[in-house]
């Protein structure tokens, strides 16, 4: 596969934060790897999914891939081209087709601009339109096309005077009218009804068919990350511990981590029988250890060797990627 | 609420049985503790106030440190009264002798004076004041002490001749307390390091307590030689403002003022008091326009300064700014004064011919604005006034001249700074920080030092000169008059120095105050008014006559 | 107490105090004129007699070589000589510490006390009659200037009805020993102090009253009164307690404030303390006194600033999270 | 001070309940007073305040000629009073434009670009807000001469850090509001950030600040009046109770003392009061419980 075909490329990314930790009667300097060596690709036209419980990364790693956050070590290429070693205008210029959609949607939106001057706020800073007729013919365009008609009704309007599905639309019309070719949706139905989850999606799906846009889709829902995904990566502190096409992971769930998560999702028929694996209670310890397997102490199925060797992803079946040293017991 | 109304009324009680007990007490306590002897309370305005007794310029420039040293040091002799026409005084020296050329004189002091330590006073004293007091630091600097030789004839005998003829009608030697050698000895190359806590003297009062910023306490000196004062105490109080100090006068808390007297405004607060006279006295400075010739502009002129003189109206700024307490003045001596001149040339008020003056000398309004524009159209005729802010009376004064000013088509900037700045613009007038001033100094009936404020810059008469002014006929005429002998010879290049002045105008002389001082006459009589009020730096006169009732 | 925590403050104190003394240094360079032709009220001073006193003073060297004089004549305490008064300024100063120390330690007690009742009620009472009339008087009163009070009192107290003396600090050569003294000097005291407290006591209604309504609304009083706990005691146990706290707070940051009214005060009651020496200091142009004083006020200031701060991490639990393992909070 | 922007979004809100307030409604009207006092003072009196009359008029009570009596010049004490309100006006808003300016551009850097910067900034501003105000206002106006523009810059002087402080407080907060992660996710500068994310939800604090500066400098400048460090020839509050005092005739003139003094509390109480109903305003929950 040519680099032309991979809109993002990640290799090794790390990103530690330094935390204050005690011991004793002292402070000793610490570090949280909230993302520590990923890998992975992402092809033009694909979804994919990184699924995991709320503090396990997702959203560090997206502010890294984006450069919003500089990271501790590894590599970023979109469509070939280091991020990294990019000038801070030069990656100005390059987030025109870099994107990402926020999960709050109530919060990522200025309360102080209506919706079309939202938009029109980013046709500014990158310069896209020549004349003030054009700018309001585009934000009509991108308006009606993620679905706030009748636009009038919608053009003068103040956040505060919107849903949360309303102000997604114009978080993602803000988005979509830079036209980029790859997008981060970090959990962008997360705080919306379950209603309105549906009609987002699918425009995010619609809009992958109409422009051929890549998404990393940030979740910590295995429902919707199977409505739109393409393929998923499983994560757990800071490490991708499972990754394959979609159904393939959710239809032969490999890692026991996975399988927790799968067991986990509520089943609207009560009278089955849930499967539950029995996950160890225990609280995050920050820093850990550098070997080992960080899910060993949570893990029903751990062996000793889990505690001394790194566990690396493996393929099981095909595109089906497993971290785990004893999944084979299972 | 209700549990916090009896913290409140207990503070409120509190408070009240806190001060008013200490009304009580405090009060009654002063009245059971100094009701023998008979105080004289004096209010002074902190402005005014000595607070260190340590002898510099401050017993010179302050008006507490001029009347304080006064009372606690004797000197050869005094200057008079208005009743005595001014005429000097013997004091320490009993009388003196001068010699045919007016440059020796001989003082014969008395053998009864004594300091407050009981060593006699004699002429080893004044020969040692006169000796180390000029050289402290900053000098105890006056024309009176230009001597060439000292020489001490016997205890009580002093033979000093001076550097120029002197006198006529004054001795020289004038105004300098006598100090006591045998105190002053170590300290007689810096003064200043001495704190001199008690003021040891001969004179009629000695220290009692000092309290800088708040008081100083003097009680008689029973055995000075011409008798015990007639009051046992005097009191120097210090007051925050003026209005303070007036209600003090008025709550007789206090007996009279200071120096400065008050403000005319406020004679009518007086006038109604039981017990309390208002003496009225003219003062002994003199008001000027300071004409600053170094500038480069139409005050250079002549014209322009004559146009100026003209179209201040005098009688005005007395009636606004003096309430009518003072009088025209034309010239650096009194009209007391026998070498007055009074034919010099005289700028009455006429504004018509103010601006005849400036038209026909070229300064016209050119580009129609309303001020006139300088001869060669270099702007206009727009000059800054320099004034000090610290009196009332001054600010008005310039406000209204300034006012004035305008009307004839001059624009004058008001420049009100604090008096340290305006001295310090005023003696540089090389330096250019103003066009022209509010000036006024106090000659004072012996004023032969006042001429020096005219003596030319390029004639070594840099310092006073605050003119920039230099004329080589009035420097001869003050030589000559400093060289003469006599009287009447002194008494004619006075007068002609006088007439320079009016037709040069570097000063412009245009009115002399009048002092106000409100006394307590129920309680006290022997209150002196001469030429600058009841007490000042000529005046100890009162202090030294005062008795109680 | 974290040790690192206060040697950090004494660090930063420091630092202050320093800059504190650069920035005292070069003010009064900036001074326009000549300060030394100032010092001379005779014109006739000669030039040789100013640049013999410029070497004396040390104004002969470049600024650096002044400064750094004029901190070791600091680290020997030495402040230089006062123009007017010709004495040490630190001498001078140093007289004039005890009586506004206490001025302003009684207005401050009289401050805080009846300000924080008063605002503790109205806070208490919020929303009432009481409330919008304490308030209303310690806007009004915060409002005006202290130099109005006093003048406003003096013309009260000390002309009209005489009941107190018109200024200074003792009765004028009365010779009182003993407690007819002390008695005298708290009759002096009574106006002066009432003029400081009267403005002062707004600032500390305000804040009381705000920070007893803020914590009044914390969860835990709400939780107290739901559990039936008497209100006497929420107000004396929970609220209060924690409504003193931004009065440290604020008691710390306007310090550098309560100088003002010190110096108002006893210029209109010429009190002899160290704001009317700064005064007098002003009008008589007296630059190394008036130096002195402003290096007073301001080291005074970081003093107390540091103080208050030690204080407040004392009461506060939450500032020693840090520090030591925290179970009473 | 807590301010919550979400609230603010319609302006006619605000208004509404700012009008509601009592204290809003109150001094607004007296700050209404002023200003008109200001803007008509040449109709509301046709001598002008600094000419001296005549000298039967030195010091005179209220009559018909001169309603409020007249000063030591016999000028006329209403006209300076109402020409007056336009130097203090004038001096409080210069000095809180200023001021407010310096402060939010401090507080805007140091708070956003944080680092380095914002230490040596904030030490800056802790440096100023530690020194004794009123006796470096004082030593600076005694160094500086009396002038009416030094007043202004005196105070500005020892103000500024108060408003930097505040704002860089706000900004912490505000930088890490997703809306401004987002927008720079967007593409926008440090600049673009700055003034058009950042700086006008920093409004509300600029305009409580700017409130707060215009009446501390028109009490600062009758303190500075009163020690005789004011300017002596501009009209204002102050200078009229420097002259007052100056005169010696205080005691006995109440017609001159007062009248500055009433206007000076009652216009700093007039921003006490606007002071107080912005910042209620804007305090969270306010608008619930008003019922907006």
């Amino acid at each position: 596969m040519s680099d032309n075909e991979l809109v993002l490329k990640v290799r090794n990314l790390k990103k530690y934060f330094p935390v204050k930790q005690k011991e004793g009667k002292r402070n000793k300097k610490a570090m949280l790897r909230a993302v520590d060596g990923l890998n992975f690709d992402v092809k033009r036209g694909e979804i994919l999914g990184f699924v995991g419980e709320s503090g396990c990364g997702k959203s560090t790693m997206s502010r890294t891939i984006l450069r919003l956050i500089s990271p501790t070590g590894g590599k970023v290429y979109h469509c070939g081209e280091d991020i990294a070693a990019m000038s801070d205008e030069e990656m100005r210029k390059r987030r025109r087709s870099m994107q990402m959609i926020f999960q709050d949607p109530f919060g990522s939106i200025n309360p102080r601009r209506s919706v079309s001057e939202t938009i029109r706020m980013v046709l500014k800073i990158h310069k896209i339109c020549d004349s003030r007729a054009e700018e309001d013919s585009v934000i009509r365009n991108i308006l009606e096309e993620v679905g706030l008609t009748p636009v009038e009704s919608y053009w003068d309007k103040f956040p505060a005077m919107m849903s949360g599905g309303q102000l997604q639309r114009v978080s993602m019309a803000r988005v979509l009218v830079l036209k980029p070719e790859f997008i981060i949706a970090d959990e962008p139905v997360s705080m919306l009804d379950v209603s309105v989850r549906i009609g987002i999606l699918d425009l995010l799906l619609s809009m992958r068919e109409k422009h051929n846009l890549s998404f990393i889709y940030i979740t910590h829902d295995l429902a919707t990350a199977r409505y739109v995904c393409d393929r998923i990566a499983i994560m757990y502190m800071g490490r991708i511990v499972e990754t394959g096409p979609t159904e393939e992971i959710l239809g032969n769930p490999q890692h026991p981590y996975t399988k927790a998560l799968i067991a986990a999702v509520p089943e609207p028929d009560p009278t089955r029988e849930i499967n539950e694996l029995p996950l160890k209670d225990w609280t995050a310890e920050v820093g850990g250890e550098d070997s080992g397997c960080r899910f060993y102490p949570r893990c029903p199925v751990g062996i000793d060797s889990c505690l001394l060797k790194t566990p690396i992803l493996t393929e099981t079946a095909e595109g089906h990627k497993t971290a785990c040293l004893s999944f084979d017991k299972l | 609420m209700k549990k916090n109304l009896p913290i409140l009324k207990f503070i409120a009680a509190a408070l009240f049985i806190i001060t008013f007990s200490t009304t009580a007490f405090a009060g009654g306590a002063q009245e059971s503790g100094a009701a023998e002897k008979t105080r004289l309370n004096v209010a002074w305005t902190a402005g005014q106030s000595l607070d260190s007794l340590i002898i510099d310029e401050n017993w010179q420039y302050l008006e507490m440190g001029c009347t304080l040293w006064q009372l606690c040091y004797d000197q050869l002799w005094i200057m008079g009264d208005a009743e005595s026409g001014y005429a000097a005084q013997p004091m320490l020296a009993t009388h003196w002798d001068v010699s045919e050329d007016k440059r020796t004189w001989t003082f014969y002091l008395r053998d009864d004076a004594v300091f407050h330590d009981g060593t006699p006073v004699t002429a080893y004293d004044v020969e040692f004041t006169f000796e180390y007091l000029p050289a402290s630091d900053p000098a105890w600097d006056m024309v009176d002490f230009y001597y060439e030789s000292m020489t001490v004839i016997d205890d009580y005998t002093i033979e000093i001749t001076m550097v120029n003829p002197f006198g006529m009608p004054y001795p020289p030697m004038y105004w300098a307390p006598i100090l006591p050698k045998h105190i002053w000895e170590p300290y007689k190359d810096n003064f200043k390091s001495y704190e001199n806590d008690h003021m040891l003297g001969s004179g009629m009062y000695k220290i009692k307590e000092f309290k800088a910023g708040q008081y100083v306490w003097l009680e008689a000196n029973e055995d000075y030689w011409g008798g015990a004062p007639g009051v046992d105490e005097i009191v120097f109080k210090i007051y925050g403002a003026e209005d303070t100090r007036n209600m003090a006068i008025q709550n007789g808390e206090a007996d009279m003022v200071g120096y400065l007297g008050i403000s005319p405004l406020t004679i009518e607060d007086f006038e109604d008091v039981e017990g309390i006279d208002v003496l009225i006295s003219p003062d002994i400075n003199i008001y000027w326009l300071n004409f600053n010739l170094h500038q480069k502009n139409g005050i250079q002129d002549l014209e322009v300064r004559k146009a100026i003189m003209h179209a201040v109206d005098v009688e005005r700024i007395i009636e606004m700014a003096l309430v009518g307490y003072g009088e025209p003045a034309d010239s650096f001596v009194y009209k007391e004064l026998e070498w007055y001149n009074d034919d010099i040339t005289r700028y009455p008020y006429d504004a018509a011919r103010a601006e005849a003056i400036l038209d026909a000398a070229g300064y016209k309004d050119t580009d129609g604005d309303g001020v006139r524009n300088e001869k060669d159209g270099s702007g206009n005729m727009s000059y800054e006034l320099l004034a000090t802010a610290d009196v009332s009376e001054e600010v008005k004064a310039a406000t209204i001249i300034a006012e004035m000013l305008g009307d004839v088509g001059i624009d004058v900037q008001l420049k009100l700074v604090d008096t340290d700045t305006y001295y310090n613009y005023l003696y540089t007038p090389d330096e250019d920080y103003f066009d022209f001033s509010l000036s006024t100094e106090g000659p004072g009936p012996n004023g032969e030092w006042f001429w020096d404020f005219c003596r030319g810059w390029d004639n070594g008469g840099a310092g006073w000169n605050t003119a920039y002014y230099s004329s080589d006929e009035f420097d001869t005429a003050m030589d000559n008059m400093m060289a003469s002998n006599t009287l009447e010879e002194k008494n004619m290049y006075r007068k002609e120095m006088q007439k320079i002045i009016s037709e040069d105008i570097p000063y412009g002389i245009i009115f002399r105050k009048e002092i106000i001082c409100p006394v307590n006459t129920a309680e006290f009589t022997g209150y002196t008014a001469t030429m600058g009020g009841t007490s000042n730096w000529i005046n100890p006169w009162s202090f030294l006559n005062i008795e109680a009732k | 107490m974290n040790i690192k925590f206060v040697a950090r403050k004494i660090l930063a104190s420091f630092l202050t105090l320093l800059a504190i003394t650069f920035v005292n240094f070069a003010i009064f360079r900036m001074v326009p004129g000549d300060p030394i032709r100032m010092m001379f009220k005779d014109p006739r001073v000669s030039i040789e007699d100013i640049e013999a006193m410029k070497v004396k003073y040390g104004l002969d060297k470049p600024m650096m070589g002044q400064y750094i004089n004029y901190m070791k004549n600091l680290a020997k305490g030495e402040l230089g000589i006062s123009f007017w008064q010709k004495k040490p300024v630190g001498k001078v100063i140093a007289e004039r510490i005890p009586r506004t120390l206490g001025l302003i330690g009684l207005s401050l007690f009289l401050a805080v006390v009846i300000g924080t009742i008063l605002g503790a009620v109205a806070g208490w009472k919020g929303g009432s009659k009481t409330d919008s009339a304490i308030m209303g008087i310690s806007m009004t009163l915060y409002s005006v200037p202290s130099f109005a009070f006093g003048i406003l009192l003096m013309l009260a107290f000390a002309y009209h009805f005489a009941i107190f003396p018109l200024g200074g600090i003792e009765t004028p050569a009365s010779g009182f020993t003993g407690i007819r003294k002390i008695f005298d000097i708290a009759r002096h005291m009574v106006l002066p102090s009432f003029s400081i407290v009267l403005w002062y006591i707004g600032q500390y209604i305000l804040i009381t009253r705000s920070s007893m309504k803020d914590v009044l609304s914390q969860p835990y009083i709400v939780t107290a009164r739901a559990k039936g706990v008497r209100e006497r005691r929420i107000l004396t146990r929970h609220a209060l307690r924690n409504a003193f706290l931004p009065l440290i707070t604020i008691t710390g940051v306007n310090i550098a404030f309560m100088t003002g009214g010190i110096i108002e005060a006893e210029t209109v009651f010429s009190w002899p303390g160290l704001g009317r020496l700064f005064y007098d200091a002003v009008m008589k142009r007296d630059y190394p006194l008036l130096q002195g004083c402003f290096l007073v006020f301001a080291v005074a200031v970081v003093i107390l600033n540091f103080a208050v701060d030690l204080l407040y991490t004392r009461i506060d639990p939450r500032v020693r999270i840090n520090g030591e393992a925290v179970n009473e909070g | 001070m807590r301010v919550n922007s979400y609230k603010l979004q319609k302006a006619g809100d605000f208004w509404a309940m700012f009008f509601s307030h009592r204290m809003g409604r109150t001094g607004f009207l007296i700050f209404c007073f002023f200003i008109f006092l200001a803007l008509f003072a040449p109709i509301l009196r046709t001598v002008p305040p600094e000419i001296s009359g005549s000298a039967d008029r030195i010091l005179t009570g209220p009559d018909g000629i001169s309603w409020l009596g007249t000063d030591d010049l016999a000028r006329d004490v209403w006209s300076q009073v109402i020409f007056g309100s336009r130097v203090s006006l004038i001096i409080g808003f210069v000095t809180a434009i200023i001021t407010v300016f310096t402060g939010t551009l401090v507080g805007l850097v140091a708070g956003f670009k944080g680092g380095i910067v914002d230490e040596i900034l904030m030490r800056i501003v802790d440096f100023f807000m530690m020194l004794p105000h009123l006796p470096l206002m004082i030593v600076l106006a005694a160094v500086m001469g009396a002038s009416i523009w030094n007043i202004v810059i005196v105070i500005s002087i020892v103000s500024w850090p108060s408003t930097a402080r505040l704002v860089r407080s706000q900004v912490l907060s505000l930088k890490e509001r997703p809306f401004v992660e987002a927008i720079r996710c967007l593409g926008a500068n440090d600049i673009t950030m700055m003034m058009s994310e950042i700086l006008p939800n920093v409004f509300p604090v600029m305009f409580a600040q700017g409130v707060l500066m215009v009446t501390e400098t028109i009490y600062a400048e009758s303190v500075l009046s009163f020690l005789g460090l004011g300017d002596p020839t501009t009209i204002s509050w102050g200078t009229m109770l420097h002259f007052c005092f100056e005169s010696g005739a205080m005691a006995r003139s109440p017609w001159w003392v007062f009248p500055p003094i009433v206007c000076i509390v009652s216009l700093i109480i007039s921003f006490s009061f606007l002071g107080t109903a912005v910042t209620d305003i804007l305090t969270p929950g306010y608008k619930e419980k008003m019922g907006y």
